[in-house]
């Protein structure tokens, strides 16, 4: 079957690579765009830049060479789970550990300090909400 | 039965009595209810029986399914509302409790009254008035469980936890660990001993060792070389540690953190944690030389220090 | 559809069954038939369980005294925690998945075998080196963390074998993701033609879901393992407190797996009693779409409630008051799916079986296993009651009650299709009951217990106790009986017991439509499915006594 | 050469049926692997969280110039592997024998980087442990995690190397058939591997240059 060894066969195996080469190229200038990035001091958007980077390599990777632009509704919703279970975890993880704070420091609600212990910029619950845990 | 089995020593324990009878009651009916159906159901339509079968009755249709579904969703959702009522208003702790330090080592409680009395496996506290335990553990995690006052906290490594409560019934109760942490874990018990306010006066005055723990941590202050630096009169451009405890604190990485027992203690033993806005972190670390009785000395005294803004 | 029932009867040519397939060892040491390996597993589980069932044993003998003078300190922490290990993960999760699961998956969805026969014989051979990890820290002094493996005691100062037995459960995690990707893959492409999603039986979504949380789960706890492994083995202080390590960040990760793991546990049983219920009350499954949605709902809110496990572990009270609303949340489809398999016995016609006494013992035990749930998902009960006695009955009504009583049912249910024998019914009734009164007389005394604030995992304890603890460990002698029964009589079934036909309970499951022991291909033609499942009765009318044939069955002419 | 094993495997009706399971297999397959490391990630999060000072001080040391070396040689295995499943879909054995032949080298290629990189690390003393180099006790925090996320990346990229090498022989030798399902479901778990170094990049590398 692959006997078949005409120019014509060059010219398909050449449009073959190219949209692969394509996305290639663009992962390799993301890669650049990344690593460069870092090296700008740009306080907290630095950690926003690099994972927005790398979550669109990832979707390159995942959309083209996995191809899950030409695949089944089936196999698009399987791939997204893992990272649609992965929110549970981490939204809930962080619930607990963004707001361990809240319980404010422990003498800041005895009168001593002159306003409370946290701004009223958190959740406007009763500013003597759990002082303690 | 109730009360008698774990006892009850505080206000809280005997509303939570109350709360726990009328969970098993609701549970009870439901039980029962369920259980009276199936026995029902199998007595009367077990094979051959001259109940009426035929046609099924129309009203068993998805509205029935539904109904019940909303029904059941609508009852958990107020036991959790009537549930965080009761517990929203225990969490917010008591103003000037009676604050006793609570070491938890391998299989024993190490307990240190205010005024420095110390206790093994032993929790002396008054009646009526509010009790708070600070407290934290020397190597694993362990648990004070105190069932005649239905209070529970594990007790972390590396970190404070509290515990509070008001009792109102003198008397001996059980003080259990219930996490496991070891060889020693089902020995590790003790006794809550809750007393009228005078005898625990006396008796806490009649312990040998009592002796003012400001006092005690103003001389590891001295000893330790701490007043090198912190003392006002020193060439050396450290923090004043006067009237810091309660206070908000501006942090060099622009945080604003609030002076509490976790914030000193991470300052002595971690001092690059937080480092406090225009210092230098030039502090040593003193993990290793500073024990957990010479912390709750020193944080005695810090908390002694009078603060410039409000005279005591 | 002429209106009277219309059996298919199948000449059928003899073909050789599953069992006659192959007598050498090596024929069932390298099978890929689900069928075969289904059994390699049940030996498997059942060596596991009466492991399990000695430990508790000798737990329950030492709890009989307050003093503690049975068994040193040290030795009953290794047994409660080997009682944790075996019956957690060698035979509580594979249990009903990887036997009953594995046997019947493929027969009730008309396919010849799962999707990936290789992978499923894997992961057979992966439970077993997990299995032989597991053993070799038992034999080596065994390890005295619990089944929890709470940092920094696992990480630091237990001196027990933990790097061997947090390998052999990591090892076994695995097995179970093969499983969970085998099942899934086989429930969505090789379902028979006609076999659509709403056709399918609830032990059939039942699997569906329950490989869901398998795959999703276990890893997470693979990977909090790992992290146990890594500190204790090279020495990383990741949970190390003086290092800034956090010991609450192991509990997230390891009860992020954990309970939906006691979902992966419990709704197996859900679909076996579901097939249970319909065939002995000749009833249709009331409101068989909820069900499957509340199977489903089960499933994926399991994954939201793991911190009611911490509301006393210094958890910030903002997340204890998330996770306890959500742990409400997800008690209601297990409340539906109890007042559905109720509803199912209304205006049936009902027989006694063993199957079904195990069945109506499990709606029973199920239902105060999940109430009691409600009072843990309360924080300010939870507060007393968590690690104490209370939480020990809770979560036993639910396993032992529950999942265990279910295995069982399903093994009566299914043994004339998997053995093609028939079991003594007199006896199995016999073991049923004497298991219902057992169970209770060993667990409910705990719950008092638990109320009195009897701490969990303690075998020296205030006297007051004793009373519930004796009483406790007389349940446990009549538990025991009760387990070692079904192991003499089914045995015996199997040389002596009546040759069972193709479909002893007349029930409408396209696994009752082929031989029993069935073909080495399950079906002689591939079956064409016409119509959904329990079919017991005409639409809107209640099924008779005399006709016990089922209206229509799933698999009727190709 | 011993005879070709079948396309058709057991339980399958057609091949087209079996391809699509292969996907679907390794798709859900995919799904635990990111939970798998989804809990480490969690990890890595919660402790940036709780010390951010010390994980830029720790981060500073990792090595860029590997890290980035090693991200090219990892993407442009992804394009090799990528092309040699279009390969198989239309039956051109050579190329794809090829295309397999070469994502092998660069995943060798990136072992070795990785080896390098490893001596480096352990030639500066940045294994966590009581003689640790750097400063802030949560420093090895960040180290512990740099160890263990990149060493399990490299045990999943060997067993990577290990099932394409398996298939490159037995297609060279003919016993695996160019339209054998075999092709998808190995180049899934490769982009997988990949898609995780993508992500391992900037929460070890890229932390605290600014």
């Amino acid at each position: 079957m692959s006997a078949r060894r005409n120019s014509e066969d060059h010219v398909s195996a050449l449009r073959l690579w190219l949209k692969p080469s394509i996305i290639w190229l663009a992962l390799l200038l993301l890669l650049g765009l990344t690593v460069g990035s870092a090296y700008v001091p740009l306080g907290a958007f630095n950690g926003v830049i690099n994972y927005s980077i790398a979550a669109a390599k990832a979707a390159l990777v995942l959309v083209f060479f996995m191809h899950l632009d030409r695949s089944r509704a089936l196999l698009r919703l399987t791939a997204f789970t893992g990272l649609f279970w992965l929110s549970f975890m981490f939204s809930l993880a962080f619930g607990d550990y963004l707001t361990r704070s809240w319980n404010g420091s422990p003498t800041a609600l005895h009168g001593a300090a002159e306003q409370s212990a946290y701004p009223q910029t958190r959740l406007p619950l009763d500013p003597r909400f759990g002082r303690r845990d | 039965m109730t009360g008698a089995f774990p006892g009850d020593a505080s206000i809280y324990a005997g509303e939570w009595d109350r709360f726990f009878a009328i969970l098993i009651a609701i549970s009870a009916i439901i039980v029962a209810a369920i259980f009276i159906v199936i026995v029902g159901f199998s007595i009367r339509y077990r094979r051959g029986s001259k109940a009426k079968r035929g046609m099924l009755p129309e009203v068993i249709t998805n509205e029935l399914e539904l109904s019940w579904t909303a029904a059941t969703a609508i009852a958990f959702i107020f036991m959790f509302w009537w549930v965080a009522m009761t517990q929203l208003k225990n969490i917010i702790p008591p103003e000037h409790p009676l604050e006793i330090h609570v070491l938890a080592k391998q299989w024993m409680w190490k307990v240190q009254q205010p005024n420095g009395v110390r206790e093994i496996d032993e929790l002396h506290a008054p009646v009526g008035r509010a009790v708070e335990l600070i407290m934290t553990s020397q190597d694993v995690i362990h648990s004070l469980f105190l069932p005649a006052l239905r209070l529970k906290k594990d007790v972390l490594p590396g970190r404070y936890t509290y515990l509070w409560f008001t009792a109102n019934k003198p008397g001996i109760y059980h003080l259990f660990c219930s996490e496991l942490c070891g060889t020693g874990h089902s020995r590790m018990t003790g006794r809550l001993v809750l007393m009228t306010p005078a005898d625990y006066a006396r008796w806490s005055a009649a312990q040998p060792g009592a002796e003012d723990l400001a006092a005690a941590g103003a001389k590891i202050f001295g000893s330790l070389g701490c007043s090198g630096c912190h003392a006002p009169s020193s060439s050396v451009h450290a923090p004043d540690l006067n009237g810091v405890f309660g206070h908000k604190v501006q942090l060099a990485d622009g945080r604003t953190v609030t002076a509490d027992e976790a914030y000193l203690r991470d300052s002595i033993l971690l001092p690059q944690k937080d480092v406090v806005a225009g210092f230098e972190p030039i502090m040593p670390s003193f993990r290793g030389i500073v024990d957990d009785d010479d912390m709750v000395k020193l944080m005695a005294y810090l908390k002694s220090l009078p603060s410039k803004r409000d005279q005591p | 559809m002429s209106d009277g029932a219309l059996i298919y009867v199948r000449h059928q040519d003899k073909e050789e069954n599953y069992l006659q397939a192959g007598h050498t060892l090596a024929s069932w040491l390298t099978t890929t038939d689900h069928k075969r390996i289904a059994i390699l597993y049940a030996f498997a589980i059942t060596f596991f369980f009466f492991i399990g069932g000695l430990a508790v044993g000798l737990i329950r003998l030492e709890l009989m005294s307050p003093g503690g003078d049975f068994l040193t300190d040290d030795a009953y922490n290794r047994l409660f925690t080997l009682h944790g290990i075996v019956m957690v993960w060698f035979f509580l999760v594979p249990s009903i998945p990887t036997t009953l699961g594995n046997f019947l998956l493929p027969m009730m969805i008309g396919a010849k075998d799962v999707a990936f026969p290789r992978l499923n014989l894997m992961s057979w051979y992966i439970f077993i080196i997990g299995a032989c990890f597991a053993i070799l820290s038992i034999f080596a002094g065994g390890v005295d963390t619990g089944w929890t493996f709470y940092t920094p005691f696992s990480t630091m100062f237990s001196k027990g074998d933990v790097i061997a037995a947090a390998a052999g459960v990591f090892i076994v995690g695995f097995s179970s993701i093969a499983s969970g990707v085998n099942f899934i893959t086989t429930v969505h492409m090789l379902r028979a033609p006609g076999m659509t999603w709403f056709r399918l039986p609830l032990f059939v979504w039942a699997m569906y879901a329950t490989s869901i949380v398998m795959v999703l789960a276990t890893p997470v706890l693979a990977m909090s393992l790992l992290l146990i492994i890594a500190e204790r083995w090279l020495g990383m202080p990741i949970f190390n407190p003086a290092n800034g390590g956090d010991p609450l960040l192991f509990q997230h990760l390891f009860w992020f797996y954990s309970h939906p793991a006691v979902y992966i546990m419990v709704l197996p049983a859900m679909g076996v009693v579901s097939e249970i219920f319909a065939c002995f009350a000749r009833r249709r499954v009331f409101g068989y779409a909820m069900m499957v949605y509340a199977m489903m709902a089960i499933a994926v809110i399991g994954f939201f409630v793991w911190g009611h496990h911490m509301f006393v572990a210094g958890q910030s009270q903002y997340a204890n008051l998330v996770f306890s609303f959500l742990s409400f949340i997800v008690a209601v489809p297990s409340a539906i799916k109890v007042f559905n398999w109720t509803a199912t016995l209304y205006r049936g016609q009902i027989t006694f079986e063993a199957p079904m006494l195990y069945a109506l013992g499990f709606l029973g035990l199920f239902t105060v296993g999940g109430l009691t749930g409600l009072f843990l998902a309360s924080v300010p009960i939870d507060v007393h009651v968590t690690d104490t006695y209370f939480v020990v009955a809770h979560f036993h009504y639910i396993m032992v009650g529950g999942s265990v009583s279910a295995f069982f049912a399903g093994l009566h249910y299914w043994w004339p299709k998997i053995t093609g024998r028939l079991y003594s019914e007199a006896w199995a009734r016999f073991a049923a009951i004497v298991m219902f009164l057992g169970f209770n007389t060993t667990f409910m005394p705990q719950f008092i217990m638990g109320y009195g604030g009897m701490p969990r995992r303690y075998h020296v304890y205030p006297p007051e106790f004793q009373v519930w603890h004796v009483m406790s460990s007389v349940g446990a002698l009549v538990l025991f009986v009760a387990y070692t029964l079904p192991l003499i009589y089914l045995t015996w079934s199997l040389f002596y017991g009546r040759k069972a036909g193709d479909n002893p309970w007349a029930a409408t499951g396209l696994e009752w439509q082929t031989a029993s022991p069935p073909p080495t291909h399950n079906f002689t033609e591939l079956p064409q499915v016409t119509a959904p499942p329990y079919r017991y009765h005409p639409e809107h009318q209640a099924p008779d006594a005399e006709r016990r044939q089922p209206e229509t069955v799933q698999g009727g002419e190709p | 050469m011993s005879e070709t094993s079948p396309v058709l495997r057991e339980p399958w009706p057609s091949v087209a049926r079996q391809r699509m399971a292969v996907s679907f297999g390794m798709w859900v397959f995919i799904a635990s692997e990111v939970l798998f490391f989804g809990g480490l990630f969690l990890a890595y999060a919660v402790y940036r969280l709780l010390d951010a000072e010390a994980f830029r001080i720790a981060a500073r040391e990792t090595d860029v110039f590997y890290g980035t070396t090693n991200t090219a040689i990892l993407l442009t295995s992804s394009l090799t592997m990528a092309m040699a499943v279009h390969g198989a879909e239309r039956g051109f054995r050579r190329m794809t024998i090829r295309c397999l032949e070469a994502t092998i080298v660069l995943g060798l290629v990136f072992i070795v980087v990785k080896g390098l990189e490893y001596h480096d690390d352990l030639a500066k003393g940045l294994w966590p442990g009581p003689d640790f180099a750097l400063h802030p006790a949560a420093t090895q925090l960040f180290w512990a995690f740099y160890w263990i996320a990149t060493g399990l990346h490299a045990v999943h990229l060997s067993i990577g190397i290990g099932i394409v090498s398996v298939i490159t022989i037995r297609l060279a030798r003919g016993t695996l058939p160019i339209q054998a399902t075999a092709f998808e479901g190995v180049a899934l778990y490769w982009h997988l591997v990949d898609t995780i170094w993508i992500i391992l990049l900037p929460m070890l590398y890229l932390v605290g240059r600014a």
